[in-house]
């Protein structure tokens, strides 16, 4: 409750910024303030300490599972903050108004981490929408940026629509919104009800970006101005992720057999053609679209198998990707060129980076005692304790494997290839907390609990 | 009236604004297409809506009213997408004269 | 044939109509016009079936609202058949069939549901009423009420962005001939 | 995880990974390439002094385990031994080092901090595959190898290297993840759920044959690839051929035993039916691999490529014995995975000087380097002699014993027709020694080998200490195999099945 | 007596301990210093064998344990080594012959430089060494270890000279071929271990009779096999010729007290499987008489003077093995042991003749030497005398065992080794005739150059020459004297006689008269024939002999090329284009589907949203008809 006010509140509060500080290192720490009051009041929360009382209706609840995604979720904002906040100069001139929207996202994130109403659902991931059609269309002259959003917003409203579709018919089947009184509706499963879950697995399939519904991911993470794509691909993905499983998990988790099928069939496509796609990439960022794709499919287990190693799983997993992929596009956004080959010889220029990047790579390539084997590791664990579809964790690593060719790929590019990887400034902060996400990262592989044991405590 | 013709109705509409968005290219229709499957949606709630309260009347007064409520955020949050919609639009046209969704493909592959 | 079935057909065949007219038109001012009957179509279905509110909502905001503003950009970029892009007809055609299969598939998997003999009420109840549904969206629901507050503030902001005019087209230029490489 | 010094006797194996690990992480923050390079050394001179001690002082097992709480919601644990065949690839693995440190003392590298911290983190992760005994811990130390090493052959070596590298890379990764799905999945059927070594083993005889049947190949699809078995050996040649010397080394002559010494680990009990039922197959794989390598060594004119298909070739002879499943060829393998590793290393470090005093590595170019450098031939010979298992020469214990195994196998019907095959080699094996030999020292100088000089003394120590290694243990088996005694016999007894089938 | 022997590990030791001094020391010592060491070595070591052999022959025998060598389970392959009466007679012919061969190397590799010289040592030291180890091992394992250690000296030494590229590849050949050889020796260990649970002789003859007569078969004729690379049999003979490659000294080494004869020392060694063998009996009996006959064949045909006596040398051999496949050891092994003398001792006196005409081997351009080469000459023709049987020279009852013993088994037999021993008298006189009678064919200067030898070279020929004529009364056969055969009934422990004679005195003696007669016949037609020898070109059967029944080329088509040919094949087609091709195509695969797969990537939002649909109605469509 905490967060989801004063994101809201913070969010008019930047509004205003706009208008009442000239400078823009004011805006920016004002956004930092507010993103370390969001933080500890959450984790505040955490411990019992809840600043509003408000009467929800038990629309929303702000359960242990979703106060530390959101905990997860803004630290990783923060981190977000601190490597590109500098860089949203660059979009446009509307310094304040990105901030204001970014907290509005992380109000609906916060939203549809803890929605207990398929109307919260709704709004959440609206609220979430939006603004990001607007961020990603905010670098006006770009026509790339424009196509991005047009697309997006199409995409967007059309899938919008197959869930408010499917919101009805579970509604028809159920009488209700809300998930205590849906998964209390007596009778049998009815044909109704499975279509409205097949509708709304559509709908989130397509918010998390899961193939066949991924298509407007690429293209719009590449036509994005970096710093907002960077935001989207991590921070928007992991609540559309948290979504997904909330709805499953909480709604239909009596129809398992039902949906697992799809999942697992989800989960192959997703991983086939994310990580497939990705190898011919000539662009860096474009590759890392393709790779927020074939995490997906990774992080797609804790749905197929849904049960308690998945849901912690996911957690960390969310974890371990937001930061090596902010890590990531925090580096690439410093660059002129973003293919591959404008990497050669970053290395040289750039050690502390070149070596965090790489770090973060590793950490998506799932290479053990970084964040993202342990990540990874659970998402297997979970599935193979299903007992069943052991030829999609067979699947999975294959493409794993596959998708060390185009991580390593630019690992090669900084390190081995001799190249004139312009001279970029960045300043001090920006490389300490490169250091910090890498660490961060290595960290998380190692002592996973640090974490984890949040969630339990 | 059974609750059935307002499920046909609703899903014909919606195929409707499906084909629509299928075969238009003109981002503005498209943008109707899913106004009008929208509104589908909102034609099967309020349905939806009547019907529970006539089975559930009894029991409790404003059975079904959810649905309704539901929507009027619906229309709400149309609303809102459709001012964000077309301000995107707009912008798009200002810079390249055209509203063919498929007109501008840079981001491909 | 009960005086509320013939509304029914007659609305159901007009909304359908217009619906498809929508699609087919080559001109988007007659799409928007033909939109509006649809509007007017359901609207007359919501009366049918007592939410006189939400009738009385979809016309002011749906008809009244959101088609004016479509009508005001269309002609603000002076749309009109000439201009509409060309269309494969193999395309379409595969649009019309994915489209039609997919209503096919549904409306047989749900012929038979659960909901075949129940009935929507048409003309009793109150729930659709003014009085009903404010009180319920001011007490039940008035938080989600202040929620939507945040996306309308969201999308207005928005909009600031994305129309105000761009004061220095110098970072702008920039930044945009970069990430064009 | 170290506590006061009441702990500190139970160090050893945690010795051998720390000691290399903080080294390495410390090099990397050296400027001076001087310093790094002499801390590198002293560093692996530390190790080998502690390996040693583990062997001799504190050779009980009270100071050869360790166990410390880690990721235990997972089931796992940071629980290490130094066993007989730890204790005997700790040592290779601790002997190698100072070894290439010293044989390649002149070397210049660019980023010589870089490289060396690189090595010694390769070293941490191989004394911890080597001492690791919880599934997860293994699967993370296994990995830890392969980071440093692809960057070591990629930054440093030949022009194709970093396509060489980047092959081997993918390679060996997917057979490590697959055999992560395969350490997952028995961690799922272990009662307590724990991926330690002992709830493995107890698998073996619980999990039905047919799953253990996928469960082995997903398994040995990593364990083949690093051995590399055939077919699944061609990224080896290119990258033996294209990286650095050092590496090359340890890769060889170390890295290569990881699979051979997982097998026995980790698949043989785990999986042990499987191992029974496929043994067969997995055999005349390596029987093949034996032959093929042979022949194609035979017509390298590449020294490097010459030296890693005979690696092909022996590690073969290793892999089909494992599946022997004979206690005498257990010990064979156990003494062989440190004779081959002797070997390889002098060999490699021959085949470094030939190219450094001559610029080439092609034997067809070479001829006559006897008369211009007589030690190094003199050291090539024994070592290439040692290569042919020459009797009283280290090789030759391991392959008799090897060989032995091979026939007088339990497990598999065609034993005396593997034997026939695998022997065979040994014929192939003279053949292309004596020939490279031949045609590098002997015969008349040409402009090549004309202005080549002898071999100076560190590479002179560092030959004699792998001399002595060779004759030592050719003439004295008994005492590495005394170590392994009694794990061959566990092994052999925790994988034994053949009653399951002697009915049929 | 008996913990005396357990020092018999002194007598390897001494020349391990010269070798590694001449080996490390080599460019420090002194040349005089380093043939002291040598020879030194060698002499300690004589003398060693001489007081075991006089220990054994007081009955004493023992076998003793140092340490374990190999230990795996149960199986166990202990450091021992074996005296008994065989070994101690091996013992004594080389470190007896050993040491004059040093002796006569002292001088006759004086030319070389000091650092040769001691490498040149310490091979012959380790050489010595090797053999020890060979014959006195008490099980296979360490009989295999001197087994390959000799095989790595012939290996060495033929390769002494390794600048001459021709020198380097026989040595490889030696090598290789040794292999094969070493290939079925270990095969047939493997067998025993996995049959009998043991290497050690006692333990597998005592477990020898509890074996099939197929293990039993196919573990002897593997050994004889291994024998057959190492005694030069067919058909693995053809490396010991171009062993000539060596140093003349080596050849002597190597064809007259070490290497060659540790195949026969081997099949007499396992004798107890051997005579559970009547199969594998008969095939080293054909084998070897085939080998004697046609290497004598080749003989009669070569013109370089150390081949001719290399492929006496197979042809020795061949006789002895016949021997032993009639299963008269005794004989056999006193054929080595005669063999030994008048074999060293032409070698050597072909190194004198060599050595005279510095460094020309030839014998087409010798010729009328022994007016020059007095003590040469003299001591070769007794080499010859001995080698072709005339009595009472050693060769003479040596052969003359082996006659009788083929007689006694076949009569065939008898038949075809008479007349190889007539073509054994034919090429050795036709040799030493061309050699020493007639008129000098050579250059002048070499005519000029022309002189005996230095007496470090002559003595050592006295000494042979002395032990080629007497050393046939060690077995004087039992007509002549009773209880004359000294040397059968010195092996009788080891090698107990079997059955009594078959044959009546008459008919031996008979046999010896009909033998000797027709030697003497070929003798004279050679005298004939190579009295004034011109040098022409070969045609027909001379020609197929003078290339040694193209042997070497018929490997080289066979064998040789198309396993270089498929390794070649595999080299550079199937490795590169199948196997690495296989793991490339799946790379490639990947890239290709990745151009394939993000083709669906169009850009175009209708084909986005077309493709949705599509997989919408596809997913629908199962779920609610093809599901259940």
């Amino acid at each position: 409750m905490n967060a989801l006010i004063i994101s809201a509140v913070w969010g008019v509060v930047m509004m205003f910024s706009g208008i009442l500080l000239k400078q823009r290192s004011g805006i920016r720490n004002l956004a930092v303030a507010g993103l370390v009051l969001l933080l500890v009041s959450n984790i505040l929360e955490m411990s019992g300490t809840v600043f509003f009382k408000v009467e929800l209706k038990g629309m929303i609840v702000f359960d242990r599972f979703a106060l530390f995604f959101d905990s997860i979720i803004f630290a990783s904002a923060l981190i977000y903050l601190f490597l590109s906040a500098r860089d949203m100069e660059k979009v446009g001139v509307n310094y304040a108004e990105y901030f204001a929207l970014i907290f509005f996202i992380l109000c609906g994130i916060t939203l549809v981490a803890s929605f207990k109403s398929l109307l919260i659902l709704f709004l959440g991931i609206e609220i979430v929408s939006i603004p990001l059609y607007i961020l990603t269309g905010s670098e006006k002259k770009n026509l790339k940026s424009n196509e991005a959003s047009l697309k997006y917003l199409l995409l967007g409203s059309f899938s919008t629509a197959i869930m408010l579709m499917g919101i009805a018919f579970v509604y028809g089947a159920t009488g209700s919104f809300m998930s205590a009184e849906i998964i209390a509706s007596p009778g049998t499963v009815s044909a109704l009800l499975i279509a409205g879950m097949t509708l709304l697995l559509f709908s989130m399939a397509f918010k998390a970006s899961v193939v066949p519904f991924h298509f407007w991911a690429p293209d719009v993470y590449d036509g994005a101005p970096t710093v907002f794509a960077s935001f989207m691909a991590t921070i928007v993905k992991a609540a559309s992720f948290i979504a997904f499983i909330r709805l499953f998990n909480d709604l239909f988790g009596d129809m398992k057999p039902e949906w697992q099928l799809w999942m697992a069939v989800l989960t192959a496509a997703t991983l086939f053609v994310g990580n497939i796609t990705a190898v011919f990439q000539q662009s860096v960022k474009r590759m890392l679209a393709y790779s927020s794709v074939a995490q997906a499919g990774f992080m797609m287990f804790s749905l197929y198998a849904m049960n308690t190693d998945a849901v912690e799983g996911l957690l960390l997993y969310v974890a371990a990707y937001s930061l090596a992929t902010i890590g990531i596009f925090a580096v690439l956004n410093k660059m002129s060129d973003y293919t591959f080959d404008g990497f050669n010889g970053f290395a040289k220029s750039q050690p502390v980076l070149a070596a965090s990047t790489t770090i973060c790579l590793l950490s998506l390539a799932g290479i053990p005692l970084t964040a993202g084997f342990l990540s990874k590791f659970y998402m297997l664990r979970a599935a193979i304790d299903t007992h069943k579809n052991l030829w999609l964790v067979i699947f999975a690593v294959v493409m794993a494997a596959v998708s060390v060719y185009y991580y390593f790929r630019l690992i090669q590019a900084m390190y081995f290839r001799e190249g004139n990887a312009h001279e970029i400034e960045v300043t001090p902060v920006f490389k300490w907390t490169m250091v910090v996400v890498a660490a961060l990262v290595i960290l998380l592989g190692i002592f996973p609990n640090l974490l984890l044991y949040w969630f339990y405590f | 009236m059974p609750v059935n013709y307002y499920i046909f109705l609703s899903l014909a509409l919606f195929a409707i604004g499906i084909v629509g968005v299928l075969i238009r290219r003109n981002a503005i229709t498209f943008f109707m297409c899913i106004e009008i499957m929208l509104n589908a949606v909102n034609l099967l709630l309020v349905a939806f809506s009547k019907m529970h309260h006539a089975k559930q009347a009894a029991t409790l007064a404003t059975a079904g009213i959810d649905g309704q409520i539901f929507v009027f955020f619906i229309m709400v949050v149309a609303a809102a997408e459709v001012s964000v919609g077309l301000a995107i639009i707009v912008m798009l046209f200002r810079n390249v004269h055209s509203v063919n969704v498929n007109f501008l493909n840079r981001l491909k592959h | 044939m009960s005086i509320t079935l013939i509304l029914f057909w007659f609305l159901s065949v007009l909304a359908l109509f217009s619906a498809a007219m929508v699609v087919a038109s080559k001109n988007p001012v007659y799409s928007v016009l033909w939109l509006i009957l649809v509007f007017f179509a359901i609207s007359g279905h919501y009366l049918l079936l007592n939410a006189q509110f939400l009738a009385i909502v979809n016309i002011i905001v749906y008809a009244g609202a959101i088609m004016v503003l479509f009508l005001f950009v269309i002609m603000l970029m002076n749309l009109n058949k000439s201009n509409e892009p060309k269309r494969n007809k193999w395309l379409n055609l595969a649009g019309v069939l994915a489209g039609g299969c997919l209503l096919l598939v549904l409306v047989a998997a749900l012929k038979n549901a659960e909901t075949k003999a129940t009935l929507a009420e048409t003309g009793t109840g109150n729930i659709g009423l003014i009085e009903n549904l404010g009180k319920a969206l001011f007490t039940d629901y008035v938080v989600p009420f202040e929620i939507s507050s945040v996306l309308f503030l969201s999308a207005m902001v928005g909009a600031v962005v994305l129309g105000k005019k761009e004061s220095s087209p110098d970072t702008a230029g920039q930044s945009g001939k970069s990430s064009e490489k | 995880m170290s506590g006061g010094k009441g702990d500190a006797d139970n160090m050893i194996p945690v010795l051998f990974i720390l000691i290399p690990l903080v080294s390495g992480l410390t090099l990397f923050f050296f400027k001076n390439e001087k310093s790094a390079r002499s801390w590198a050394l002293f560093s692996s001179v530390v190790t080998l002094f502690v390996s040693v001690s583990g062997l001799t002082f504190f050779n009980d097992s009270n100071h050869l385990k360790f166990s410390a709480e880690w990721l235990s919601f997972l089931g796992s644990s940071f629980s290490v031994k130094v066993d007989g065949m730890g204790q005997v690839l700790c040592l290779l693995t601790a002997i190698s080092y100072p070894v290439i440190f010293l044989a390649t003392w002149k070397n210049q590298y660019s980023k010589a901090s870089s490289f060396f911290g690189l090595m010694m983190l390769e070293q941490a992760g191989l004394m911890g595959v080597f001492v690791a005994m919880d599934a997860l811990l293994f699967y993370f130390f296994w990995e830890m190898v392969l980071i440093p090493v692809y960057f070591l052959c990629s930054r440093w070596g030949g022009e194709k290297r970093v396509q060489a590298t980047f092959k081997f890379f993918i390679y060996t990764f997917l057979g490590s993840v697959l055999m992560l799905v395969a350490i997952i999945y028995l961690f799922s059927q272990t009662s307590d759920h724990s991926f330690s070594i002992e709830s493995f083993y107890r698998l073996s005889k619980i999990l039905p044959a047919k799953t253990q049947g996928w469960v082995f190949w997903l398994f040995f699809a990593a364990f083949a690839i690093k051995m590399p078995v055939f077919p699944f050996h061609t990224w080896q040649p290119d990258l033996y051929e294209q990286s650095n010397t050092p590496t090359t080394i340890v890769l060889s002559g170390v890295i290569v035993k990881m699979g051979v010494f997982a097998c026995i680990r980790w698949l043989l009990p785990v999986v042990s039916v499987a191992s029974f039922q496929w043994g067969d197959v997995v055999t005349s794989l390596a029987v093949t691999g034996i032959l093929y390598a042979s022949l194609i060594a035979i017509q390298q004119d590449d020294l490097k490529r010459l030296v890693a298909y005979s690696s092909i070739a022996h590690v073969g002879l290793m892999c089909a014995t494992i599946f022997s499943e004979t206690t005498i060829g257990f010990q064979g393998v156990m003494i062989q995975m440190f004779n081959h590793g002797i070997n390889i290393i002098g060999l490699w470090i021959v085949v470094e000087m030939i190219g450094k005093q001559t610029g080439t590595r092609k034997i067809s170019e070479l001829g006559g380097l006897a008369q211009k450098a007589p030690s190094l031939a003199i050291f090539a010979l024994i070592i290439g002699l040692a290569n042919l298992a020459l009797p009283l020469t280290n090789a030759f214990v391991g392959e008799f014993m090897m060989f032995n195994g091979i026939f007088s196998s339990g497990a598999t019907r065609y034993n005396v027709i593997f034997t026939v095959l695998a022997a065979a080699s040994i014929i192939l094996v003279s053949i292309y020694i004596l020939n490279m030999i031949r045609k590098v020292f002997y015969g008349n100088n040409n402009e090549v080998t004309m202005a080549a000089n002898d071999i100076k003394w560190n590479h002179k120590l560092v030959l004699s200490v792998i001399v002595i290694l060779i004759i030592w243990l050719g003439v004295y088996p008994d005492s590495i195999l005394n170590l392994t005694q009694g794990l061959s016999e566990t092994i052999l007894k925790q994988s034994d099945v053949m009653h399951l089938f002697s009915g049929k | 007596m008996q913990n005396a022997l357990q020092l018999v590990w002194l007598i390897p030791f001494f020349p391990l301990i010269g070798f590694l001094i001449n080996g490390l020391f080599r460019k420090q010592l002194s040349k005089s210093l380093i043939a002291l060491t040598g020879c030194g070595t060698i002499l300690v070591s004589f003398i060693l064998s001489v007081w075991v052999f006089l220990q054994v022959k007081n009955g004493n025998s023992d076998v003793a344990e140092y340490f374990n060598f190999i230990s795996a389970g149960s199986f166990k392959v202990p450091f021992a080594f074996q005296v008994d009466a065989l070994s101690s007679l091996f013992l004594l012919i080389i470190t007896g012959i050993g040491f004059i061969i040093h002796v006569y190397s002292t001088s006759y590799m004086k030319d070389e430089t000091g650092e040769h010289y001691g490498r040149y040592f310490s091979y012959l030291n380790l050489f010595v060494f090797s053999m020890l180890l060979l014959v006195m091992g008490a099980n296979y394992v360490i009989m295999y270890l001197g087994w390959e250690g000799v095989a790595l000296c012939s290996y060495l030494l033929i390769g002494y000279w390794f600048k001459n590229t021709e020198y380097s590849k026989a040595a490889n050949k030696a090598f290789i071929m040794n292999r094969v050889g070493d290939f079925a020796f270990l095969l047939a260990l493997f067998w025993i271990v996995s049959k009998t649970g043991s290497v050690s002789f006692d333990v597998v003859f005592s477990k020898a009779s509890a074996l099939g007569t197929s293990d039993v078969t196919i573990i002897t004729l593997l050994l004889f096999i291994g024998a057959t690379a190492k005694s030069a049999q067919i058909p693995l003979y053809t490396w010991l010729p171009d062993a000539m490659a060596g140093p003349t000294p080596v050849s002597a080494l190597i064809h007259a007290a070490t290497m060659v004869n540790a195949g026969i020392y081997m099949v007499t060694r396992s004798k107890a499987l051997y005579s559970l063998a009547p199969l594998s009996q008969d095939v080293i009996a054909i084998t070897g008489l085939a080998t004697a006959i046609l290497a004598a064949t080749i003989a009669m045909k070569q013109n370089d003077i150390k081949k001719v006596l290399a492929y006496s040398t197979v042809s020795q051999l061949g006789y002895i093995f016949l021997a032993l496949g009639v299963g008269a050891y005794t004989a056999g092994i006193f054929h080595v042991m005669t063999h030994a003398f008048f074999k060293a001792l032409l070698f050597l006196a072909a190194g004198s003749v060599i050595h005279a005409m510095g460094g020309e081997q030839d014998i087409r351009r010798m010729g009328g030497m022994k007016g020059k080469l007095k003590i040469t000459y003299i001591t070769f023709l007794v080499g010859c005398l001995a080698i072709s049987g005339i009595p009472p020279f050693s060769g003479f009852f040596s052969k003359d065992a082996i006659l009788l013993s083929a007689y006694e088994h076949n009569k065939i037999l008898y038949v075809v080794a008479l007349f190889g021993a007539l073509l054994t008298a034919y090429y050795m006189f036709r040799l030493l005739f061309l050699t020493f009678n007639g008129s000098f064919r050579g250059t002048e200067e070499q005519q000029h150059h022309l002189h005996e030898s230095p007496a470090a070279m002559t003595i050592p020929l006295i000494i042979l020459a002395v032990l080629s004529f007497a050393g046939g009364f060690a077995g004087i056969p039992d007509i002549f004297l009773k209880g004359g055969d000294a040397i059968a009934e010195f092996l009788s422990p080891v090698l107990p006689p079997e059955g009594g004679k078959t044959v009546s005195h008459s008919t031996e003696l008979i046999l010896m008269l009909l033998t000797t007669v027709l030697v003497l016949a070929v003798i004279v037609l050679a005298w004939f024939r190579f009295r004034k020898y011109k040098p022409e070109e070969e045609k027909g059967l001379g020609k197929f002999l003078k290339n040694k029944w193209y042997v070497d080329e018929l490997y080289e088509k066979i064998i040789i090329n198309p396993l270089d040919r498929f390794g070649a094949f595999l080299s550079n087609v199937f490795d590169r284009s199948v196997v690495d091709g296989l793991v490339n195509i799946v790379g490639r695969l990947v890239n290709y589907g990745s151009r394939q797969v993000r083709l669906l990537q169009s850009g175009q939002v209708t084909s986005y949203v077309l493709l949705m649909v599509l997989s919408m109605l596809l997913i629908m469509a199962v779920q609610f008809f093809l599901r259940k």
